[in-house]
Order: C-alpha cells, then structure tokens, then sequence
C-alpha cells in the first residue's frame, strides 16, 4: 500500500492548472490498474500558507509517502524544503524553481517537468535561429518573470531592444504595446501566464503591431489557447511536450485522457501523467519504505515518457529535447504544432551547484 | 370626520415596552396637542403612527389600517412628518432636502421661501452646514412639501428664535383655517400650544392619561401630567 | 441563552481539551490545525482592539501580520544562512530565538502602526478603510519585488526557531507557547478594555467631539490603540511564520487583512472572545468544508451569509442571546 | 469689577461670502450668567464653536481666566477650565449613562493612559460621576444605556458631564432645548445656583429661562453683536423685538 | 523617447482612466451614492463578461452579448438585493463588508462550476478591431475609442441621473436618513433594489467590454474591486465628477509610473536593477497616489462625507 499525497490548485482563477496535472496523473494510475495506491488530494487554493498547512496534514495526519502536486514555484518554495527534510519525497509536476535545482537541490526532490528557465532558454535558442537580433521582452515583476527574461537572454545571442517588467497580475497592456512599436525592435518574446497573456495577445492583435511573437508554452496552453482565440494564430512558443510527439505513449496518452476526460490534454496534464508513471516505475522495483532503492528507481527514470527519452539530470531535473511549436486551428479548436527542435538534450544551468 | 384614529396602541423597543394603551383620534382639520413629561412615549407614538416602528392595537387613518402598510405607503396617504431631532438629509441641499419627498399640492418651494425666508435666501447650502433652527425650519418645510392631510410636528419649534416660533404658529393657524390641514403637535409651550390647539391628549408612562377639549385642561392636570 | 463569560470559559477550556484529545488520539496534525487558529486569533484580538473598541475598520493589518512574519523570516535566514543583516550601515547577526523574534516583531509593527496611523487617522469612515488598504497593498508589491529575500517566492526556514527549554517542532509544545500568548493577549485585552482607556477609546470611537471637549484627545487614544493592535498583530504574523516556517508577501495582501476582519465579524465585534470564536470557526470550516467538496467555497460563503443575515452580533452574540458588545 | 473669567476680542469668522460672527467681543464675569440670544442662523453656536476650539476664528482671541488660548485646541481649552454642553446632543449612546459621565471625569483628571485599572471601579472617577448624575436626577438611569434615554434626559446627562470638569466656565448651547416644561423649570432652577459654582455663558432660545436667569443678556444679530444690558433693557430695546422678540415678552 | 510616444502613453493613460472609470461607474452608484459597500462588485462584473462570452459563443452576435450581459448582471444585481443587501443597509459597514465577501466566494465558485475552470472566449467583433489612424500619426485601437465613447456616455448619464433628477435625490436623500426618507413617503426599498440592478447591469456591462481585450475567467473581478475602489474613493464618496477625475489620475498613474519610473531609476542605476526597482514602484504607484491624496484632503478630491 502506498499512500500519495497530492497538493494541488483546484479552486479560484488558477485551478484550471491543477485541474489538469490532476487528471493526468489520475488517468496513468488509473491504467496502471493497481489497486494499492491511494491518492490523497487536497486544494491549496493558490495560497503558500495553505499549501504548507496540507502538506504537514498529508504528512502528519495522513502519512503519506509521496507529495506531489504543486503548480506554483512560490508554493513549492513553501512546501518542498520541509517536506524533503521531514524525509519524504516530492516530485514535482510543475513548478521548478531555480533555487531548488542548485544549491536548495535534495536528494528527495525530483522536478519531472522542467527547470523553471527551461522554456525560455528555448524561446531564446528559438529566436536566434529564426534571425531575431533585438528581440523586445517582457515580464511580470515577480521572481519567475525575473527568471523567465534571464533564461531568455541566456541563450539569445542578439540585443533586446527593451526590457520591461509589467504588474504582475495587470490586464491592460496599451502603454506597454506602444513602447513596442515605438522600440523598433524585430520581434517579441512575453511571459505572462494566465490571464496576463491572454489580455496581451488579444491586445497586441488589435494594435496592428505585426511583429513576431515568441513565447514560453504557458500562455499557449491548450486550456487556455480557445480564450485568446485568433490572436494567438501562428505564435511560436517552446515546450518539451505537444500532442503531436510521435511515440506510442503519447499517442495513447492523448486520446485516452480525450476518451476520459472530454477535452484535448494540456501540456500540464502530460506532466501530470509522466509524474505519475515515474512514481509506478519505480514502485515496480522498489517499496517506498526503502528510501535509497526507491530514491534509485526514480532516479532511473525507466518509464514510458510522453515526451519520449526522459532522464534525469545530476540535480534530478530533466534532461529534455524542447520544441518550438505554432499555434494552429484544427477545425474549430486552437491547437499546437510542432515546428520544430529549439534545444536538444538541454539540462539546466543550476546542476553544477548542487551537491547531493 | 376623523382622520386618525389610534386606540390601546402598544409598542416595545426590543424587549423594553414603552407604549402601554395609547388612545388619540383627530378629526379633518383639527389641531391636536400631544402633551406629557420627558420620556412619556409621545415620540414613540408618532414613530408607530408613521410605521417606523412596529405596533400593535387600532391605528386607522382615512379609512386604512395602518398595520398593514410600509413607512412610505402611510405617508403617500397624507401623513407629513417633521420628525424630533430634524433629520435633514445632510448632504442634500436645502431645495433637494424640499423636493426630494414633494408631491404636488398648495406647498411649494415659493411658499416655504414665503414661510421661511432664511431658507429661501439658502437654497444651494448643504443642509448640514445650516444652524440648528435653520434645519428645524428646513424638516418644517419637508414635511409641508408633501401636502400632507395630516401634519405631525414632534417638537418642530425646538431651538427657534420666539419670532420665528410665532411665525410658525400663526402659520399653523392659517393652514388650519385655509387648508383644513389637520395637525397633531408636539411641543413643550404649553402656552403656545394653547395659541393653536382644539384638543389635547396627555400621556404619562405610554398610555392616554387625559384627553379632552384643549381648553379644560385645569392647573391640576396641568400640573399632574405635564409638570407646569 | 448562555451568559458570555461562560461561553468564554467553554472556548477556552475546548482550546485546550481537542490538542490535548489529539494526542491520545495521535492526530498531530489536529494540534496544528488549532495552533493555526490560535495564532490567527492572536492576530485578530489585536485588529479587535483597533477596531472593535477604537471603530478602526483597518484593511491593512496585513502590514503588521506580514511584518512579524518578516521580522521572523529575515532574522532567521541570516541566522541558517551565517550571514549578517546590514541595516543602515549596522551589521547585526540574526537568530533563531523566539523570544528575540518576538520582540522585534511586535517593536517593527508597532513603529509601522504609529506611522501608518499617524497618516490614515487623518481619515476616517470609508476612507480610513481604503488608506489602511493602500498602505498594505504599498508593502505586499514591495515584498513581491524585494528580491533580497525571495520576492513572491518568500522565504523557507527548515527547521522551527526555538524557545529556552521546549522543543518546539513538537506540535504540542509549539501549540502551549501560542496558547499562552494567546491567554496573555486576552488578558491584556480584558483589561485594556475595562480600564480607563478602553473607556475612553470607546468614547473616541462614537463620539470624537466629546471626548475632545473633556480634555482628551481622540486622534491621540486612537493612534495608541492602533499601535498596540499593530503589535499584537505583528507578533501573531512572527508566529504564524513560525508556524509555516515559511514567509511570503501573501501575509501583507488585502485578502488576509479582510479575512482578519470577516474572524472578529463572525465571533462578534468587540467581544472579548470574539476572534477567537470566529479564528476557530473559520479554520474548522476551512478545513472540514474542503474535504467535502471542490466547490466548497459556495458553503462557506452560505454558512457566512447566514451569519450575517441572522446571527446579529455575530456567533457570541446569537449564543448569548445579546446583539452587540455595541454596534 | 473682577477680571473677566472669559473673554472673546474683535472674533470675526467668515464662511465664504457670509460673516458668521462679525467683530463679536463678550465677556463672563465670575458668578453671572450671560446669556446670547438671537435670530437663527445669527451665529451663537458658531460663536461657541469658536470659543471652545472646534472653529478657528479668522481674526480676534479668546481668552480664558486672562490667558490667550486661541492658539489652543478644544482639548487643550478644556482642560484650562471650559466646560461646554452642545446643541445636539454628543453622548456616546451605546455606552451606559453612568460610563459618560465617568468619561467626563476621566477628562478632568487628564490621565487617560491607564491600561490596566477598571475604569468603573476606581471610586475617583465614580464618586465624582454620581455626583454629577444625582445633581441633574439621573442617578436612577446611572445604569441605562444611553440610546434607551428620551430626549430630554439625553439633555439632562449633557449637563452631568460638564459638572465632572469642575470647569471655571460653562458654554452651554441651548441646554432648555427639547426638555418639557417641567424639565426646562428643574434646569432653569439648577442653573441659578450653579452660577455660583462657575459662570454661564449661555446660548438658549426659551426666552422664559432666560429671563428668569440671565444677569446680562447679548443680542446678536447677523454676527454682530447689536445689544448688551440687562433683562429689562433688552426687553425694552425696539431693535431687538424687531429682530428676535417679537410680540412676545 | 520620442514626443510622438510621450503623447501616445499620455492617450493610454487617459484611456485606462475611462475604462477604470467604466469599470467603477457601477460601483460609484452602489457604494458612492447608496453608500453600501459591495465587494461583489467584482463579481457582478464577472458575472457580465461570462454571460456575454456564453452568449457570444452561442449566437456570434456581439450585440446580444452585450444586451445579455447586461441583463443577466441586473438579475442577479436585483436577486441579491432582495435576498441579502436588503438587509444590510442599516447595519454596519462591517457587516456588509462580510455579507458581500461571502457573496464573491458564492459568485466565483458558483461561476466555476457552471463554466468550468478554464478562461472563455469573448472577442471584439470585426468592425470594431483593428487600429485608426489618429491625427499626428498614432495608430490607435478603434475598440479602445469605442470604450473610452462609452464609458465618457455612461459618465455623462450617471450625473445626470444622480445630480440632475429627483431620483438621484431620492437616493441621495435615502444614503442619509433611510427611515426619513421612507417616513416621507418614498418607496425606498424599491428604489434602492432599482438602483443596485442598473448598478450591477453598468458592472455587467464594463465586465463584457473589457472582458473582450482582457480574459474572461473566475478571479477577474478582483482586482478591478480594488481599482474601482481606489477611484472612487480618490474623487471623495459620492461625487460622480469625483470618481471621473479619480480615475483619469489613477490611469495616467499606472501607465505613466510603469514608463516613466524604470527609465527614470536608469538615470543613476545599472538599467536592470533599475527596470526592476521602477517597476516595482510603479506597481505601488496608485497607492501611494491614494494616500497622498487622503492625506491631503482626508475626504477625497471631491467628497464631502466620511
Ligand atoms: N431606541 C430606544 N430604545 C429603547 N428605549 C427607548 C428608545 N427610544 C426611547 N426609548 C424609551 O422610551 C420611552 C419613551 O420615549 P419617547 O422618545 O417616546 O418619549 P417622549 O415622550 O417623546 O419624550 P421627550 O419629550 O423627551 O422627547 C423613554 O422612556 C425612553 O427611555
Ligand atoms: N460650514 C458652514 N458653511 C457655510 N455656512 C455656514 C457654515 N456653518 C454655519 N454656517 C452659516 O452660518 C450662520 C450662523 O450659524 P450658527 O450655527 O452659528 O447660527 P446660530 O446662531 O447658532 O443659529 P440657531 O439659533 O439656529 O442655532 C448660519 O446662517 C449658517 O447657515
Ligand atoms: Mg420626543
Ligand atoms: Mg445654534
């Protein structure tokens, strides 16, 4: 019998991530078919002193062996450090702090989606290659928007023609649109997840500024791709994941979760799903209850990925090809499509500081 | 005719009882005195009459039970009131403290200017920055722009200057005589009262202790219920 | 009906009776739960001081909440971290005693609350609410970018600071150092309100012109509860860190400072007993409402109206049959 | 003659185009009670408002026992020794009678910063109060809450609470207002002998009360101050039963 | 920076304003002239946009959205009225603030549940998008003129209906005295369910026009609460010219603090400290702004009454 604790968003504007990851993970222990594991599920409601208060009930109260869940870096800031040290494992199924993967590293600790500046390194690979040269960024004002503008110029070899850091949670972008028109520059990389990027894009549609636009998947995600609309047509954005990836997993994958759930998966509920498999696998070969094998059959990372290869880097983040895709309209539905590979084999920057 | 016709009314504050039986009626165009010490229950009274608070026992006006109506039914059919303690809407001019409530009829803004020139000459002020006699003149004149059949004044003179006071009462008598304005006063001059009045009812601890023509009331009576 | 002081006697003796069930029962995380509660009641005795006796409906209280939560989270971090916190050219060293913690909470949020005050008693009605919520609103964005000490991602203590003699990463005993500040603060409240200047403040609340005209002064009582309501608060928000081990700019934002309030408004404005009653309450909904239903929000804003709408004077004053402590 | 106890010199207030009060100089003599009177709207209370601090004159002073106090806040002239009643009145109205009238007596003692003693049981503050309340009558509501008071004992407690201040002068803004006949006489009758206590300066519009009290009478009209004299000059003067008296008197 | 940009970057601001205003115009009734705190503003709000996204989807008709959004928010503005406000209006604001707290939580959750978790669609219709061309050459959203139309001809209605007809007196009067103004014989309670439904139909309405370039999804009435808030309270409670000005000065605020105030902070910092540090400003700006302005003049620009 093996007990997960899942501590996930699933009320408020953000649950629609929590949702997902949720029902990924839900769908792969479902079609494991066992019948000892037990998944406790709790919403955090996007609240750090929520989050830290379950995770102490799921360890304290419930005593589960295994956490998983959180959406939100700033939440797992709050949770993972404890709940590591308390000697449980946590496997993130989304967030990836940059503090976590370096120096904060813990042998308990695996990240199955991606170092928080993943996606944007990519974004930036992605717009050197496309010709780019002065790019225009922006970013909320919060850690992960500082992060998210780092990760790009890391790997962008031209100039931004500007840098600016919006409000975080703002909904009116003209001011910021003008300074892009005006910047003279050749193309456009954002991160604003949620609500943020929607605003954004359909805004920028309506300016008439026609610049490329580039992008992290967060604003281009398939729960969230049907509200932006037309406006987010033809946009390139990375991503380790996309419906179209062409193994037998995925496929199963993806019109399994479609026959369950009624709807397309998103990039959050792939996640989902590979967290749940690498927590199987390793089940295969090891019981929880003997940390250090268990640790090593994570480590292996001997599952079937819907991303294909899988395996973890020295600070237990992923070692991943990401793709640059565009937003396409499949009959009525917006979708991705991969055009395709900004970074292949990419690991993390921050590996080298941690020391386990 | 009588107009109003309130019989063993009894009314509570919260748990607290306050009116005991109290029995009054006024006729059409009848001025009737409402007299008793501080604390009697006149003002509670006036509040159950208007429906501000809730009541029990037989409270009729032109024909309605008064039960069975909101505060501003009763007032829409005919009970103008210049409340205790005046109730200017504060941030209101005094023309929109006038009209605010106004229904059509012998009163309008030129009549109460003519009434009460003071407020003529304030027309734009707020009501709150007016003096204290001022605003008793303004809740008079509200309670007159709703052209009421029955006028209730419940110490409408408190805190005017004698002139003034004397204007009201001559302008009572005249509303009496013109309009056939029917009044119920509340108001500690006795003397003045007498000016105007053609019955009186004295309360004492929230029940009808004397009633009868205005001029019977005898020094003993006077002197037992009213304290003068 | 109950007699209040009864009431507040059962509060209190429950406070006490469901940790130490919980130990029998070994549901350590139970003892948690009330430990939450206990130091949000903390929290809103201090706001009920401002606002329950001195009529200071603050939208901000957050700041001293957030600010104690800080004071524990920076001076903690450069403890585990063996760096110095250099304040105006000063180089301090930092800790992980609670008593130190505590004591520079609640000096930084009093300082915050006399300067704050200072400014928004200028104010007052509606008004006063939204200056108060500026100021908060002023510390949460600052928080979010103070990058120093992880902007929105807040700041992770691993292990719980510690007091002389207790080992308080037992919940238990981690719970009796809340519990026993929480019987202090009510004691302290108890009197402050009894006493001639709970008197006075109350005075200051409904009639300001005539205080003044017995020779006091309004703004002055006001300003002073303020700031020993922002102390109190501070000192709730280092416990309450401490309680997470774990601070972010969420503990300066509105929805705290008005969940502050909706506490003292279900127990019962002005009461004693009030925030705690509703500290409870809340967290009891909180938690056993969200085992229910995804949906559980729509129940709670339910049970809410409900004691709105019927609950006059909140839960104490519908168990004691008496509508208000005033309002 | 004594040195006045208070004195108002040249106060002018203007509010916009309107002059409120006019250039306006009275005085209180020890022992007297002078009473103001005039027309609505003359500007008595904004007169007080200016003597007890809330208004600040646009030019003149005001002087309390010779000292200059027009530089000081109501609080401050409260504690040199003004003792005010307001037109309407200001009580705190969820608190018990007997709590405002200790608050009065709290004021006098100027210490408002104990956080730990009950108010209620220090028998300074308490002793002081009852003797107020039993003064004005209201000793039997001493536990009444204040919003249960009829209007006219909400007047009578106005009263109790500026006894407490021991004040070396009353301002009192139409104390008669909204009490009965019977209550108005009681005042009238209570008045008289605390002009021994402290002089009055008192602003009504009962025009029996003020002639049964006054020693002095100032007329003011339109801000100005049109007449002094005693009950029987002012009586007679024809300039003030044109503006104010009427037929009356 | 070029003037031509300065100029551009003032118009965005003064159109943020507008639509602030917009968004707060049903608040300014609701809480500045009945004097009723409502924190499900916010919620009404949402309310509009989703039922104008759900009815969008249906028809494609922008037009109907619109009528849709605003019926539905008056519905419900009318059904919580009747149900809960009622009874608030003589009790404290402490009371009211929890009332409509519970409210938000109802509404949000509520919304999820009928709607789902993920944002909606709602779209500006084809002859609305796109840019003009504004005399010296700026290219300007014609939708974002339309809005800013709108929000100055509901500006103009409000005063007239609050300053100018025996109506808003009425109310005016009622936000005073309640029990007078009933005693005189106005039907109050009806006037005042009235008053909160064209309240709430003016936050449906701002909720469905803004939804259209912003995301339609729970949580997205927030912090338009918080601004429309900050606006009215600005321009002093219970000033319609207030609440205007309120609003232009918090538009101009943001857009000019978020522009202005890195640029300024790269005069003596290295620019990406810089970019941060003045963004971070910039975000508290408004609420700096608001509490200069109440220290000031503790009522507001424009209020008379705390
Ligand atoms: N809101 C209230 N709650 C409880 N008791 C009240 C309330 N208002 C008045 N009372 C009590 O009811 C009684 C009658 O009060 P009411 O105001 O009707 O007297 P009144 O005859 O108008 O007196 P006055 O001449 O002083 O105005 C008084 O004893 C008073 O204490
Ligand atoms: N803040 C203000 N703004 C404008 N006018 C004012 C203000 N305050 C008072 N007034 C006006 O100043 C004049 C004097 O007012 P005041 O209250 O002093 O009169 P009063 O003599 O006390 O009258 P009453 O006997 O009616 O109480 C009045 O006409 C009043 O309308
Ligand atoms: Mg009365
Ligand atoms: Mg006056």
């Amino acid at each position: 019998e093996t007990k997960i604790g899942m501590i996930t968003t699933l009320s408020g504007g953000g649950a629609g991530l929590g949702i997902d990851v949720r029902d990924g993970f839900m769908l792969a222990i479902g079609q494991s078919g066992r019948d000892d594991i037990e998944v406790v599920i709790e919403d955090d409601q996007q609240k750090p002193d929520i989050a830290v208060q379950l995770a102490d009930k799921m360890v304290q109260s419930e005593r589960v062996d295994i956490l998983t869940g959180i959406i939100w870096s700033n939440l797992a800031m709050a949770v993972i450090p404890s709940v590591t040290a308390q000697g449980k494992f946590y496997l993130s199924p989304n967030a990836g702090p940059s503090a976590l993967a370096g120096q904060g590293c813990h042998q308990n600790y695996f990240n199955v989606a991606w170092q928080n500046d993943n996606l944007h390194e990519a974004a930036g690979a992605y717009a050197t290659s496309a010709g780019y040269s002065n790019s225009f960024v922006l970013a909320p004002n919060y850690p992960a928007g500082q992060d998210a503008l780092t990760g790009f110029k890391r790997m962008f070899k031209g100039e931004p023609a500007g840098e600016v850091y919006t409000q975080l949670g703002q909904t009116d972008y003209a001011a910021e649109i003008a300074q892009i028109r005006a910047s003279g520059a050749d193309s456009v990389f954002f991160f604003l997840p949620g609500g943020m990027g929607i605003s954004f894009l359909k805004q920028y549609a309506d300016s008439g500024v026609d610049l490329p636009v580039v992008g992290p998947a967060f604003s281009f995600d398939q729960g969230i791709l049907q509200a932006v609309g037309d406006a987010a047509l033809g946009v390139v954005n990375t991503s380790q994941w996309n419906k179209d990836i062409d193994n037998p997993t995925n496929a199963a994958f993806v019109e399994s979760f479609q026959a369950e759930y009624g709807r397309l998966p998103s990039l959050y509920a792939s996640q989902g799903f590979d967290t749940a498999n690498l927590i199987l696998s390793a089940l295969d070969t090891a019981e929880v209850s003997d940390a250090d094998a268990f640790r090593e059959a994570l480590r292996a990372a001997d599952f079937d990925s819907t991303r294909g290869d899988f395996k973890f880097g020295p600070n237990h983040h992923p070692i991943q090809t990401i793709y640059a895709r565009e937003v396409i309209k499949e009959g009525d539905v917006f979708t991705n499509k991969i055009i395709g590979v900004a970074l292949e084999n990419h690991a993390d920057v921050y590996a080298a500081d941690c020391k386990m | 005719m009588t107009l109003l016709k309130v019989d063993n009314l009894t009314a509570r504050y919260g748990v607290a009882q306050v009116l005991f039986g109290v029995t009054l009626d006024v006729a059409e165009g009848e001025v009737v005195a409402l007299m008793g010490r501080n604390g009697m229950g006149k003002t509670t009274t006036v509040k159950a009459i208007c429906r501000m608070i809730a009541s029990e026992g037989v409270l009729n006006f032109a024909g309605h039970s008064l039960h069975d109506l909101p505060s501003h039914k009763v007032a829409r059919l005919g009970i103008g009131l210049a409340p205790e303690g005046r109730r200017c809407f504060r941030d209101l001019t005094v023309e929109e403290n006038l009209i605010a409530a106004a229904q059509p009829g012998d009163w309008t803004l030129r009549s109460i200017a003519d009434l009460f020139p003071r407020l003529g000459e304030r027309h734009t002020q707020r009501a709150a920055s007016l003096s204290g006699g001022e605003q008793q003149m303004l809740a008079i004149g509200r309670a007159l722009m709703t052209n009421p059949r029955l006028l209730i004044l419940d110490e409408a003179t408190e805190g005017l200057a004698p002139i003034i006071r004397q204007e009201i009462w001559a302008a009572i008598a005249r509303l009496k005589q013109e309009t056939g304005t029917a009044i119920l006063l509340i108001d500690k001059s006795v003397r003045e009262l007498a000016q105007v009045s053609d019955r009186a009812v004295i309360l004492g601890r929230g029940e009808t202790v004397w009633s009868g023509a205005f001029a019977d009331i005898t020094p003993e009576v006077s002197e037992t219920y009213v304290g003068v | 009906m109950i007699p209040e002081r009864l009431l507040n006697w059962v509060v209190f003796a429950g406070l006490l009776a469901v940790p130490l069930w919980a130990i029998v029962a070994d549901e350590p995380f139970t003892i948690t739960l009330v430990t939450r509660a206990v130091i949000l009641a903390i929290a809103a005795v201090g706001l009920n001081i401002a606002l329950g006796i001195g009529g200071l409906v603050s939208l901000g209280h957050a700041v001293f909440f957030g600010l104690g939560g800080y004071a524990m989270g920076i001076l903690a971090y450069h403890a585990q971290t063996y760096t110095s916190l250099d304040l105006f050219g000063l180089s301090l060293a930092g800790t992980k005693s609670m008593p130190i913690i505590w004591l520079v909470a609640v000096v930084v949020s009093a300082l915050a609350a006399w300067v704050i005050g200072l400014l928004s008693l200028r104010t007052s009605g509606v008004y006063f609410i939204m200056i108060t919520l500026a100021f908060g609103q002023m510390f949460y964005y600052f928080a979010i970018s103070w990058s120093t000490y992880g902007g929105e991602d807040g700041l992770s203590i691993y292990v719980r600071n510690g007091f002389p003699g207790l080992n308080t990463l037992v919940p238990i005993q981690f719970f009796g150092l809340c519990f026993a500040l929480l019987c202090i603060v009510l004691f302290l409240n108890a009197r402050l309100q009894n006493a001639p200047f709970g008197l006075a403040l109350n005075a200051a609340r409904q009639v300001p012109t005539r205080v003044e005209t017995v020779g006091l002064n309004p703004m002055r009582l006001k300003l002073v509860a303020f700031v020993i309501s922002g102390a109190i608060t501070g000192l709730a928000g280092a416990l309450f860190a401490d309680l997470n081990r774990f601070v972010s700019p969420t503990m300066f934002s509105w929805q705290l400072s008005g969940e502050l309030i909706v506490l003292i408004i279900i127990g019962g404005v002005g009461r004693l007993y009030g925030p705690v009653v509703g500290a409870c309450l809340f967290v009891a909904l909180e938690h056993w409402l969200g085992a229910l239903t995804e949906f559980w929000h729509v129940y709670l804003g339910l049970i809410l109206l409900v004691i709105v709408l019927f609950a006059r004077g909140g839960i104490i004053g519908l168990l004691t049959g008496k509508e208000g402590a005033h309002v | 003659m004594s040195e006045p106890i208070l004195a108002t010199r040249n106060l002018r207030k203007n509010f916009g185009a309107l002059t409120a009060t006019d250039d306006v100089s009275i005085d209180l003599r020890a022992g007297e009670i002078h009473a103001i009177i005039g027309p609505n709207g003359a500007g008595k209370s904004t007169l007080i408002a200016q003597i007890c601090g809330g208004l600040r004159p646009d030019s003149g002073s005001v002087h309390l026992l010779g000292r200059d106090v027009t530089a000081d806040n109501t609080q401050a002239r409260a504690q040199a020794g003004l003792g005010r009643t307001f037109q309407i009145s200001a009580l705190a109205m969820e608190d018990s009678v007997l709590e405002n009238v200790v608050l009065g007596a709290l004021g006098s003692s100027g210490n408002p910063w104990r956080f730990w003693s009950r108010a209620l049981s220090d028998t300074s503050l308490t002793a002081k109060a009852d003797a107020a309340l039993e003064r004005v009558g209201l000793i039997e509501h001493r536990n009444t809450r204040c919003a249960e008071l009829s209007h006219g004992q909400r007047r009578q407690l106005e009263v109790a609470v500026a006894l407490t201040l021991s004040p070396k002068a009353f301002v009192m803004d139409e104390p008669m207002a909204g009490l009965g006949a019977e209550g108005s006489k009681l005042l009238t009758a209570f008045l008289d002998q605390l002009r021994s206590e402290a002089p009055i300066l008192l602003v009504e519009h009962d025009m029996d009360a003020v002639f049964a009290l006054a020693d002095r009478i100032s007329v003011l009209v339109y801000g100005q101050v049109i007449a002094t004299g005693t009950v029987d000059e002012i009586r007679q003067s024809r300039a003030v039963r044109e503006a104010y008296l009427g037929e009356e008197a | 920076m070029s003037t031509l940009l300065i100029i551009e970057q003032v118009l965005n601001g003064l159109q943020f304003g507008v639509m602030l205003f917009l968004m707060a115009a049903g608040l300014t009734l609701i809480f500045g002239v009945m004097g009723l705190i409502n924190l499900a503003h916010g919620s009404l709000y949402m309310i509009g946009a989703f039922a104008a996204a759900a009815v969008a989807g249906a028809t494609g008709s922008f037009v109907l959205a619109l009528a849709a959004a605003l019926a539905v928010a008056a519905i419900a503005g009318a059904l919580i009225e009747i149900t809960v406000i009622r009874r608030l209006y003589c009790k404290a604001h402490l009371d009211q603030v929890l009332a409509t707290f519970a409210l938000i939580l109802i509404f949000s959750e509520g919304t999820r549940w009928l709607f789902g978790s993920f944002p909606l669609f709602l779209n500006i219709p084809d002859y609305l998008s796109g840019p003009v061309a504004l005399p010296g050459g700026i290219q300007y959203p014609l939708y974002r003129l339309t809005l800013i139309a709108v929000g100055l001809l509901v500006g103009l209605g409000l005063w007239a209906l609050i300053e100018r007809t025996r109506i808003g007196i009425q109310i005016r009067a009622g936000e005073n005295d309640r029990e007078m103004i009933a005693a005189l014989g106005v039907d109050i309670r009806l006037l005042y369910t009235l008053v909160f439904a064209i309240g709430a139909a003016l936050a449906g309405l701002a909720g469905a026009l803004v939804g259209a370039i912003q995301s339609v999804q729970v949580g997205m009435g927030e912090p338009v609460l918080i601004l429309a808030f900050v606006v009215i309270v600005i321009g002093g409670i219970g000033s319609i010219k207030g609440a205007f000005i309120g609003a232009l000065l918090v538009g101009l605020t943001d857009t000019l603090g978020g522009i202005f105030l890195p640029e300024l902070f790269k005069l003596f910092m290295e620019p990406g400290a810089a970019t941060q540090t003045g963004s971070a400003l910039a975000s508290m700006a408004i609420y700096i702004l608001m509490s200069l302005v109440l220290i000031w003049r503790p009522t507001g620009l424009f209020g008379a009454r705390a």
